[in-house]
């Protein structure tokens, strides 16, 4: 019979409030070996841990039941406590009573009564625990980091400076993401392309890092410190070896009308382009959808004109299939599509844009050479509006219900630049809150308002409504004189609200890693772990976990660097010791469970066996705990039920039920 | 019959879920506050192929009135293709409960990734729904587990 | 059968065989029983009529430990399920000589004993020479007629054919005796409502007296340590007390065979409460088929089952709920 | 006394807040509703006003005031709030309780001709005919 200790934490009232917990105490106290039993307002906390190790090591527990939230927070930490009290750390057992109860559940004595059973099943395990011995594995000491914008820039430059191999995956045909799209940078007005080339060349030029562009990862298997991951690097019709970069086949490509993506549509390419003149890599790709000749067969106007006979029309998609220790998910953002919005009249008027086009209009390599211009007549506007929060903080379901955390303070950069630049354009910004949480950021907005001029009216764009003239009438509130104001405008400038990039739901997926109702990767803790993802072995750096600036998005990406070079610096790793293990006396060897088993772990060995004085040589299934990860396939296809899992045994996961159903 | 047999029908329900999204997604509905009903009490598994059909059984001979299986979706399985087994043993599984004459609705499998809280809220509000459309289980109980 | 015994004889004396696996009479005409013959003398006592239903092939598990070849006679629904426990490594191919012996279909004297006979002191007509139309049965009350069909057992109206799967020699003419649709039953009971569906197992099922009969028969039901005898589940086989034990029981030996078993219908065939047991292994091979394509356990040594095998595009266990 | 009492104010806050299903806590204070109120002008207590009055119980104030005769119900503001917060209705709903106070709690057709006057849209006495007529 073990000796069980139940410690029931209120977590603060997260639990208490609507679970009894002494209650909780009380029932548990009179579940067979128990013989301890006792409350904390922080089970977690080194207060609640210490009476955790104290009550091991005074009342001999063999067991240890926590009431706490989820195993997928707290378990490990429990564990780390038993074990300091010299108990095996898989004598221990988490009932769920947060997440799976005190969250969302509202009375009280239903969540309570809940609570009790939760417990009880997870005694009910615990009596039939036994120690278990955890194995090792190898790290493979390289970092996969997905995405090559700022944030995976910086991420791998810094694992690759700590010595370790990094590969990363693009899926454009360059490296430099979202920031090499913006003109300047806020708080400091430097130029973007100004302090991002240089780091996109460092990260080309470092002999420890790799670089997939225009390549997708496709496959993920694996675990930490060992995922095997197959990318698939689209044909680019463009040999890069062979390449100078000299641009001639995209003047000479007769396929010119395809919207350019880098200036968000705003002007044209042609059908085998290099993105922008600061692309790394230099090389272009053929555009396959639009090409002429992928489309009809004729034209081949590239390859005739290419000195180094680069083009290569017969190019394939390839597939790598590399091994890495840990991943890096650095998948950034786009622009929420408007086309809900026709209040705003996005897509009636040229002349509304959102601001990533105002980015690339002000931008000297921009469609207009950073002439700001009107899109519909190319004439200077005099009266701009911008309207921030569009999308954003929106609890219909044609917006985000976030803050998108950015606008405020780049439309402060653009209502400064737009009045320094043109000191005789009206500028206005209508705003609901101006948030700058940052350094230097509300002298930087002060600036914009004292400095230049620029009109702040509190209150919102109610309709913007196209004029045959061809100007802009803006209605909007003005709050503070309580007045419905009707402006004129040449321009309106819209801070659309941001939002994760569109595949990350499916690279999540392939990663096993969680993402929110707002598709942000989940971290593993809000406040303590903000670069991890609770999925072993993934690090998450820049927006793809949250509405971020470019200084939060490298200082992450920095720490989720650390965080995989604090993994590819181990040289193994602890394994699940909860693996597959066979009774040789009730193994038939018949094959079954080894015909299920996803790792090649099980394998068959002729032993001698003492079966009750039956003396004989028998096939067995012997399982390899190296590669065993137990998913308990094989527990299931045996039918002697002679293959068990360790940690999660037939008869404890049956002991849970019988608790549940009681 | 004591008077007590008025008492609201209060069903229990299992529900297996896999470690690595089902119960995520599980944790997610608690912290996302997407409430489901208390009559549900999950358990914690490696992986959907885990379950077997033993402890569904047992789970109805104890006096459950209802077993569901959330796992993560096919071809998103953590361990590659637990899942995929899962599916083929529990739908043969359910087939063979519904032919002895056990109501099928008792029985679900559902696919819950672990951003899934939403679903997963949704998924045992229904489920308890159709449980309790359908009323205690009469037909597969031990009438020695009633208590 | 001569030809059988005299093939046998001459294999034991030149040491071929270490012994014969087949038949011995009973005391009783049609209740021949499975025997090991070790000398060409005792092979006097052999008999193969159409009583022999017993399937040998799972006794061939302990015959594979014992020294030497072991002369086994299979008939044609038999050789499916020596197959399957090949592909699962219980028995050894090296240990068997496998004479494939003829069939006609198998008896059932619960059949005659339906059709009200009673008392049988002898039966003529149930040998493999004979041409198996008509049995002549001698009773106390006097002697009687019956047609050999009207007595075959449930499966040899759904025979799966006369071919044998594996063997080393072939004695003795088979005929396909299949003149039944396999599913019928099940599709029957399909069509009931689940409350009669219900009612119909319980009353069938309630009859279980837990004796073990079809699982010592069974050759996919060969586990050295039966579930139901290990403490690992807590599901030590206990005193029948409620109706649920035996819908467990039998739920999960059927789940156990799933995809295993070769319909060979010993389960039905030795369950001295008449339960059709089979119906849960029909059910089951039904589902197969028809989710997973059509399968025959034991049709050949190599592939994969259908429960340790997989597609992308299975259908989703909704589908049982669709079906209605 | 007034012609319209309402009792506790924050029961009739209460009521405005069941009748129009409009939680006015979530209200971000955009002013959104009020930049294309077509009325605005007309009005003393404007849109984005209104929330904040049902959202402090100063009903009584709101029974008052003009703009719940001002308001064409058209609904822009309805249609343009980002949360869902919905102004009209709580207009709407505040005309209700005023119309329910009277006498009795329905609308009777032979008060009509009176409530008729050039200050009062036709809209607001059509669907509020439609909404209490017995």
């Amino acid at each position: 019979m073990q000796r069980i200790g139940v410690f029931v934490c209120h977590c603060g009232t997260n639990i208490a409030a609507t679970v009894d917990v002494k209650k909780v105490v009380e029932m548990a106290k009179m579940e067979p070996g128990v013989v301890h039993a006792e409350d904390y307002q922080y089970m977690c906390s080194e207060a609640g841990q210490s009476k955790i190790i104290n009550a091991i090591k005074e009342k001999h527990l063999t067991g240890v039941v926590v009431c706490s939230c989820s195993p997928r927070m707290h378990e490990a930490t429990f564990r780390k406590a038993a074990e300091k009290a010299g108990l095996n750390p898989y004598m221990v057992e988490i009932a769920n009573i947060r997440e799976h109860c005190s969250w969302i559940h509202k009375d009280m004595e239903e969540a309570t009564k809940k609570a009790v059973i939760l417990a009880r099943a997870a005694i009910a395990k615990v009596n039939l625990d036994a120690p278990l011995q955890p194995g090792e594995s190898q790290v493979t000491k390289r970092a996969l980091v997905i995405g090559g914008g700022i944030a995976g820039i910086q991420s791998a430059l810094d694992i690759a400076d700590a010595g370790y191999e990094v590969d990363i995956v693009e899926k454009l045909p360059s490296i430099g993401g979202r920031m090499s799209q913006l003109d300047k940078t806020f708080p400091t007005l430097d130029c973007s392309a100004c302090i991002l080339t240089p780091k996109m060349v460092e990260a080309a030029a470092h002999e420890k890092i790799n670089i997939y562009t225009y390549s997708e990862v496709e496959k993920v298997s694996g675990f930490v410190g060992d995922f095997t991951v197959d990318i698939r690097k689209k044909a680019r019709s463009v040999d890069m070896s062979k390449c100078t970069g000299c641009g001639v086949c995209s003047q000479k490509c007769p396929s010119k009308k395809i919207p350019n993506e880098f200036n968000r549509g705003l002007n044209n390419r042609s059908a085998i382009y290099i993105p922008f003149a600061q692309a790394i890599p230099n090389v272009p790709v053929i555009d396959r959808e639009n090409c002429i000749k992928f489309k009809t067969g004729k034209c081949g106007a590239c390859a005739k004109n290419c000195a180094a006979g680069a083009i290569d029309y017969e190019q394939q998609d390839e597939i790598v299939t590399k091994k890495y220790g840990a991943i890096v998910v650095a998948t950034g953002f786009d622009v929420i599509k408007l086309d809900q919005y026709d209040e705003y009249a996005y897509s009636q008027s040229k002349d509304v844009i959102t601001s990533l086009e105002l980015e690339r209009l002000m931008n000297a390599a921009g469609p207009t050479k950073g002439h700001l211009e009107r899109l519909s007549d190319g004439k200077a506007p005099k009266n701009i509006v911008f309207v921030q929060c569009v999308g954003s903080r929106c609890s219909d379901n044609r917006g985000k219900s976030y803050c998108s955390k950015i606008c405020c303070m780049y439309t402060a950069k653009h209502a400064m630049l737009i009045r320094d630049k043109y000191p005789d354009t009206n500028v206005t910004v209508f705003y609901i809150d101006v948030r700058t949480p940052g350094k230097n950021f509300d002298e930087f907005y002060r600036r914009a308002v004292e400095e230049y001029g620029v009109n702040y009216i509190k209150g919102q764009v109610g309709k913007v409504i196209p004029q045959p003239d061809g100007t802009l009438m803006v209605q909007a509130s003005d709050l503070l004189d309580n007045k419905q104001i009707l402006m004129e405008a040449d321009m309106v400038v819209l801070a659309a609200a941001i939002e994760p990039n569109k595949d990350v739901r499916k690279i999540a997926t392939m990663l096993t890693a969680s993402i929110d109702t707002n598709n942000f990767l989940t971290e593993a803790h809000a406040k303590l772990r903000p670069v991890e993802s609770p999925t072993a072995g993934i690090f998450l750096s820049g927006v793809c976990q949250g509405p971020k600036d470019i200084p939060e998005t490298v200082a992450q990406a920095g720490a989720a660097a650390v965080k995989a070079i604090g993994l590819l610096a181990k040289d193994k790793l602890t394994t699940n010791p909860c693996t597959a293990k066979a009774d040789p006396l009730a193994c038939n060897g018949c094959s079954q469970c080894m015909n299920v088993c996803p790792y090649g772990a099980i394998s068959y060995e002729d032993v001698q066996v003492n079966d009750h004085g039956v003396r004989e040589t028998r096939r067995v299934a012997v399982v390899n705990n190296a590669l065993c990860q137990g998913c308990g396939a094989c527990t299931v296809t045996c039918p002697s039920g002679a293959m068990d899992l360790q940690g999660f045994s037939n008869r404890q996961i049956i002991a849970e039920v019988d608790a549940i159903c009681r | 019959m004591s008077i007590e047999a008025k008492e609201e029908f209060r069903p229990k329900i299992v529900a297996f879920c896999c470690n690595w999204c089902s119960y995520a997604g599980a944790d997610l509905a608690g912290s996302s506050r997407l409430v489901y009903p208390a009559d549900v009490k999950i358990i914690r598994v490696p992986c959907s192929c885990r379950v077997n059909p033993m402890f569904i059984l047992r789970a109805f001979e104890k006096g459950a009135d209802g077993v569901i299986l959330c796992g993560c979706h096919p071809g998103d399985c953590h361990y590659t293709t637990g899942n995929y087994y899962a599916r083929r043993r529990m739908t043969l599984l359910f087939s063979m409960l519904d032919f002895i004459g056990v109501e099928n609705g008792r029985t679900r499998v559902e696919w819950v990734s672990a951003a899934e809280g939403v679903k997963f809220s949704q998924t045992m509000n229904e489920f308890v729904e159709k449980i309790h459309s359908l009323g205690k289980n009469v037909r597969l109980e031990d009438i020695r587990c009633r208590n | 059968m001569q030809e059988l015994i005299s093939r046998a004889k001459e294999l034991l004396a030149d040491n071929t065989v270490a012994r014969v696996l087949g038949w011995r009479a009973g005391d009783l005409p049609y209740n021949p029983e499975a025997a090991y013959f070790e000398t060409p003398e005792s092979l006097d006592e052999f008999v193969y009529d159409g009583f022999c239903g017993a399937n040998l092939s799972k006794m061939m598990i302990e015959a594979s430990k014992l020294e030497g070849k072991t002369l086994v006679c299979l008939k044609p629904c038999d050789t499916y399920s020596f197959n399957q426990l090949i592909k699962e490594h219980r028995v050894d191919r090296e240990k068997a000589y496998i004479i494939g012996v003829g069939c006609k279909g198998k008896l059932d004297v619960e059949k005659l004993r339906k059709m009200g006979i009673k008392g049988i002191q002898k039966i003529t007509g149930a040998k493999l020479t004979d041409d198996c139309e008509n049995l002549e049965i001698e009773t106390i009350y006097g002697s009687k007629t019956v047609s050999y069909k009207d007595a075959m057992l449930e499966r040899c109206h759904v025979c799966k054919g006369k071919e044998h799967m594996i063997y080393d020699e072939i004695i003795g003419e088979s005929k396909d005796t299949k003149d039944a649709d396999r599913f019928a039953e099940v599709e029957r009971i399909e069509a009931m409502s689940p409350k009669e569906r219900f009612e119909f197992f319980q009353k069938e099922l309630s009859k279980c007296i837990r004796c073990n009969a079809c699982r010592n028969a069974c050759p996919a039901c060969s586990c050295r340590r039966c579930v139901f005898d290990s403490t690992k589940f807590d599901s030590a086989q206990k005193a029948n007390v409620d109706d649920f034990e035996e819908k467990m029981f039998h739920i999960i030996r059927a789940f156990h065979v799933a995809g295993r078993c070769t319909d060979c219908g010993e389960c039905s065939r030795v369950c001295p409460q008449g339960i059709p047991l089979h119906l849960f292994n029909r059910k089951f091979i039904k589902d197969i088929d028809q989710f997973y394509g059509e399968y025959q356990a034991g049709a050949d040594a190599e592939s994969k089952g259908p429960l340790t095998s997989f597609t992308f595009e299975d259908v989703e266990p909704g589908i049982v709920a669709e079906r209605g | 006394m007034s012609a319209y009492t309402y009792g506790n104010t924050a029961n009739a806050a209460e009521r405005i807040k069941e009748i129009s299903g409009v939680n006015p806590l979530k209200c971000m204070k955009c002013g959104k509703c009020s930049a294309t109120c077509p009325a605005f002008n007309e009005m003393d207590i404007k849109p984005h006003q209104f929330v904040s009055y049902v959202q402090n119980g100063d009903i009584e104030a709101l029974a008052q005031s003009k703009s719940l005769w001002k308001c064409l119900s058209c609904f822009a503001c309805v249609e343009r709030c980002p949360r869902d917060v919905k102004p009209g209705k709580l207009i709407d709903a505040a005309r209700q309780i005023v119309i329910r106070e009277k006498g009795q709690n329905y609308l009777k057709a032979d008060e009509i001709p009176e409530l008729l006057d050039d200050e009062t849209p036709q809209q607001l006495l059509v669907s509020a005919f439609r909404r209490y007529r017995r």
